[in-house]
């Protein structure tokens, strides 16, 4: 366990949480949000909870952002906020 | 200082979540999006599970499976070896709810659209206020 | 089997929704009777579950096998068995009498709407009868997930913006419990109820417990509509479809009630709720304002239903004052109105839903001259109004009246005021309605000219009023036997919590 | 709205804040969440089920009860989508066919269509994407490995990360790459949504079945040592064989529900065109 490491990442974490919410196009929102599940991931396989790692990765970065872009592409990717 | 480092160094985990679920908590009181509170949702929700994950955490413990040899005593197994498991249980089924709720409010968020052509909150309101 | 009863009696209805929607694509007409099926053997399991912890006492059950703060524990006593009795006679009740409805509305997503129906009944007598805090999450997840897809299959235009608001409240409110569950978890390093009950008393002054203790109830708040967090719940209500509006109506809010007197009863105990941390007397006068809001607010509606969802609200008042007071009286009292308004609700919802049938819509001026079209269901509608106002022999009235006793004995006079002044509010809310059935007449001459309109707005099919005449029966049957239900299962089990 | 929402972000994060000065410093080993339960799972799972990986043993074993309300959440997301968004009668009535030797599309109006059995006719989405032959054909290739890593990890949860629920979203996931690269009607060519709905329900079924069978032999519900009556293994092989057996059921479910979520939402319901 790195301390440094991890509070680089919990740093990219906030960055992309923030970034998610903020961005105007809701595609890119997808996109971040899939790299913010991915850096969750990095997280926990650090803290050694790997099934937890495992289970994100498969479900928070991969099945998730899917069903997020499908969503995305049957409705609109205008946002105003 | 000196006290206010040590608690910094010791809890920075837990604050940084308490950072991320207050985030996650604006986005969905305050953003006009369903998509973006959407977001907001599942941010919170992670940022409980990192909560959890902290919580379970230990220093210089391993992965929680058990192999031949690693951390065993002469009197058996040694906990403090492995990381507490009993959060990370937890916390694979809170992704998995977390997970079915994205999966039900994407489904109602569709079929708003289909409805109303927008998914600004304020958009929708006026449409059922004129109606 | 006997001593499996409180495994099965969450496991029959799981299966049968399994098997249910798994038919719903090889043999469509075995579906209702397996939802029957499914819901006719918990109504008795938890007749019988009754009866034992009314013998025994108490009833532990080990999931697989493990002992309590390893495995998962379920715990039965007599207030949890009659919450039970209450939830698994409604749900059963309700599938008969708005089968015929469902069949008509979701002709080709009936398999699914009833597994969905099971497995919200799966959630709620989960909740009731788990002693495991993280057990209790995972099943409000069941039932709030089921109720957000029947709440959305409503009213096309309104229905999925209402229940997308309720899945951000709600889930807000699932993950404030969580939050309050992982602080109690990181301070005593266990989840099952009993054991954190013998765990915390040393840690009551840490403010970890504290905040614990007021985001699990925050987050139950929501889920149960008490009054600043109640957004959600009007629209949720109204535009839901009646056959899931008739059983989700009376059984998640109350259900959440009854968590929140579990966990000041059984996990935190109630000198630290009432005593160690001095909230319980703003929780009261809170209480006391959702009471006047959810009244007011139904005063001001033409739509009946919207009008009742405001009644919920104001009845959550009740109880969650009722429960704050801090004495066994008005606690007995908030348990006994959590029974009777589950039981009231569903009457007011049910027959709701059979006289929407003759009605174009909800708005008062639709019940003109209802008496004399569908004499029985509005006799029905009746006595679930009365019983709402809190007029003997009705159940509403006796639990009124250990609310007003009990808060007599803490010394709330306000509450006894604001109860007082709702219920005079919801004499003029029902009588306005009493008064359009019974009195006006439609303009339009539909009754006098042809034998075809009257043959349009006959009198609600049987199997939807024989289960609701059977509901209206109930109601004053409660209400007679109200006092022997006080003494002999609910006063000694919450004086018991209590002290 | 959003200075309400500040008061009670900031209000709530406060609360949160002042509660971790009361915490344990953070991977303390001697915290009470570490002393109190857990150790016991660490040093007894590998004698009282015979699973290395401690995490499997709890989600199976001793929180079992847990994980199949777990699953059945799963299950609720799956004919939640189904019920709200599946349209059974809604057809577009413009059909877009591409004929295969040539490349050229054909725009059919008004509900007509090109006879199926027509093997030079196609039928493609309205937004048409250029076929393109090394998407298709890597993902074709990737798919039956994707598949046998989903299986391993099902597998293999006992003794390493990995699990019912991990595997059956990869095995999911399989599907949802032939929908993408492809389009979605090849895809419920291969897994029909008949198929999809009964696995979801058999799924969870084997699940909570197999806890149900636990009482019929007499024990109680999930308590899988008492399988082996039925089994001719020992009571903790027992344990560990009934864990395999509800990873399975996971999986299975958790496959079904994930293609059926994608289904629905990728095709608004009308599961003609996809993503």
């Amino acid at each position: 366990m790195i301390w440094q490491l991890d509070l680089a990442i919990l740093t990219l974490v906030i960055v992309c949480a923030i970034a998610a919410i903020t961005v105007k196009d809701l595609l890119a929102t997808a996109i971040l949000f899939g790299a913010y599940s991915f850096m969750m991931c990095l997280l926990w396989s650090i803290m050694a909870a790997v099934d937890v790692a495992f289970t994100e990765a498969s479900v928070g970065a991969g099945v998730s952002t899917v069903f997020f872009v499908a969503a995305v592409f049957r409705t609109t990717r205008r946002t105003k906020d | 200082m000196e006290f206010l480092f040590t608690h910094l160094v010791a809890k920075y985990n837990f604050w940084l979540y308490i950072v991320l679920m207050m985030i996650g908590l604006y986005a969905m009181i305050a953003k006009n999006n369903l998509i973006k509170k959407l977001v907001g949702m599942n941010i919170f929700q992670t940022a409980i599970i990192l909560f959890y994950v902290s919580v379970g955490s230990k220093k210089g413990g391993t992965i929680p499976i058990i192999e031949h040899g690693a951390g065993h005593t002469p009197h058996g197994i040694d906990p403090a070896h492995y990381v507490n498991p009993l959060p990370h249980v937890l916390m694979l089924t809170a992704i998995v709810v977390s997970v079915s709720t994205f999966g039900v409010a994407l489904a109602l968020a569709i079929k708003i659209y289909q409805r109303y052509k927008t998914l600004e909150e304020d958009e929708i309101l006026t449409r059922i206020r004129e109606s | 089997m006997t001593e499996n009863y409180p495994a099965l009696l969450v496991v029959v209805p799981l299966l049968s929704a399994f098997a249910i929607y798994g038919c719903s694509w090889l043999h469509r007409k075995s579906c209702l009777p397996l939802a029957l099926l499914g819901l006719a053997i918990p109504f008795f399991i938890s007749i019988r579950l009754l009866k034992t912890v009314f013998i025994n006492g108490h009833v532990s059950y080990h999931l697989g096998g493990w002992a309590p703060p390893w495995g998962i524990a379920y715990e039965i006593d007599p207030l949890n068995a009659l919450v039970l009795l209450a939830v698994s006679t409604v749900a059963f009740i309700n599938l008969i009498a708005t089968s015929g409805q469902i069949e008509r509305i979701f002709p080709d997503r009936k398999g699914a709407f009833y597994a969905l129906y099971l497995l919200f009944i799966v959630g709620l007598l989960g909740i009731v009868v788990t002693g495991d805090l993280f057990n209790l999450y995972v099943l409000l997840e069941i039932a709030s997930i089921t109720g957000y897809s029947l709440i959305g299959m409503g009213n096309p235009d309104r229905a999925p913006l209402a229940s997308l608001n309720y899945v951000f409240m709600g889930t807000i409110g699932a993950c404030f419990y969580l939050l309050g569950v992982g602080y109690i978890y990181i301070m005593t390093g266990s989840l099952n109820m009993v054991d954190v009950k013998g765990l915390l008393p040393p840690l009551y002054h840490t403010s970890a417990i504290i905040v614990a203790f007021i985001f699990c109830l925050v987050g139950i708040m929501i889920k149960m509509g008490f009054f600043p967090l109640h957004f959600w719940l009007p629209n949720a209500y109204t535009y839901a479809p009646s056959p899931a509006a008739s059983l989700i109506a009376p059984l998640m809010t109350k259900v959440m009630a009854y968590v929140m007197i579990r966990l000041i009863i059984s996990v935190f105990s109630p000198s630290f709720a009432f005593s160690s941390i001095q909230i319980s007397r703003g929780v009261v006068w809170l209480a006391c304002i959702a009471i006047i809001v959810g009244a007011v607010m139904a005063l001001s509606q033409r739509d009946v239903r919207r009008m009742l969802t405001y009644i919920i609200v104001s009845e959550m008042g009740y109880i969650v004052g009722g429960a704050w007071i801090g004495n066994a009286t008005a606690m007995s009292g908030a348990v006994l109105h959590i029974i009777n308004d589950v039981l009231m609700t569903f009457c007011v919802f049910l027959s709701l839903g059979a006289i929407a049938r003759s009605t174009k819509g909800y708005q008062i001026e639709n019940f003109s001259g209802l008496f004399k079209k569908i004499p029985v269901t509005m006799a029905t509608f009746v006595v679930s109004g009365l019983s709402i106002i809190g007029i003997p022999p009705t159940c509403g009235f006796f639990s009124k009246w250990y609310l007003i006793l009990g808060a007599i004995e803490g010394g709330h006079y306000g509450f006894i005021v604001v109860l007082l002044l709702s219920s005079l509010i919801n004499i003029i809310l029902f009588f306005r309605i009493f008064e359009e059935a019974f009195f006006v007449y439609p303009k339009t001459n539909a009754v006098h000219t042809e034998g075809e309109a009257s043959i349009a707005i006959a009198e609600t099919p049987f199997v939807t009023l024989i289960p609701l005449v059977l509901t209206a029966i109930l109601l004053i049957f409660t209400g007679i036997y109200s006092g022997s239900l006080i003494a002999l299962i609910i006063k000694p089990v919450v004086s018991a919590g209590l002290l | 709205m959003k200075k309400l929402a500040l008061l009670i972000v900031i209000l709530s994060g406060g609360l949160l804040l002042y509660a971790t000065k009361d915490f344990p410093p953070w991977g303390d080993p001697h915290s009470p969440a570490s002393m109190h339960v857990s150790p016991r799972y660490l040093m007894k799972s590998l004698e009282e089920t015979g699973v290395p990986n401690v995490v499997t043993s709890i989600l199976a074993d001793y929180r079992g009860y847990d994980t199949m309300f777990e699953t059945t959440v799963i299950f609720c997301a799956g004919i939640a989508c189904f019920m709200l968004l599946r349209k059974f009668e809604a057809q577009s009535k413009d059909v877009y066919y591409r004929h295969i030797p040539t490349g050229i599309t054909i725009h059919v109006k008004g509900g007509k269509q090109i006879p199926p059995t027509s093997k030079e006719f196609e039928k493609i989405d309205a937004i048409w994407t250029p076929y393109d032959l090394i998407i298709n054909t890597v993902s074709r290739f990737l798919v039956p490995f994707i598949q046998l890593f989903a299986l391993y990890v099902i597998a293999h949860g006992h003794h390493s990360p990995g699990g019912g629920f991990q595997g059956g979203v990869i095995l999911g996931a399989s599907i949802i790459v032939v929908a993408i690269a492809f389009n979605l009607r090849t895809a419920i060519k291969r897994f029909g949504e008949k198929i999809d709905g009964i696995m979801s329900a058999l799924g969870v079924f084997i699940y909570s079945g197999i806890g149900a069978i636990c009482v019929l032999l007499g024990a109680e519900f999930l308590n899988y040592g008492t399988l082996a009556r039925i089994l001719p293994v020992s009571k903790i092989m027992a344990r560990s064989h009934g864990i395999l057996g509800v990873e399975i059921g996971v999986g299975i479910a958790v496959m079904a529900v994930m293609v059926c979520i994608y289904n629905n939402v990728a095709s608004e319901g009308k599961h003609d065109e996809g993503l």
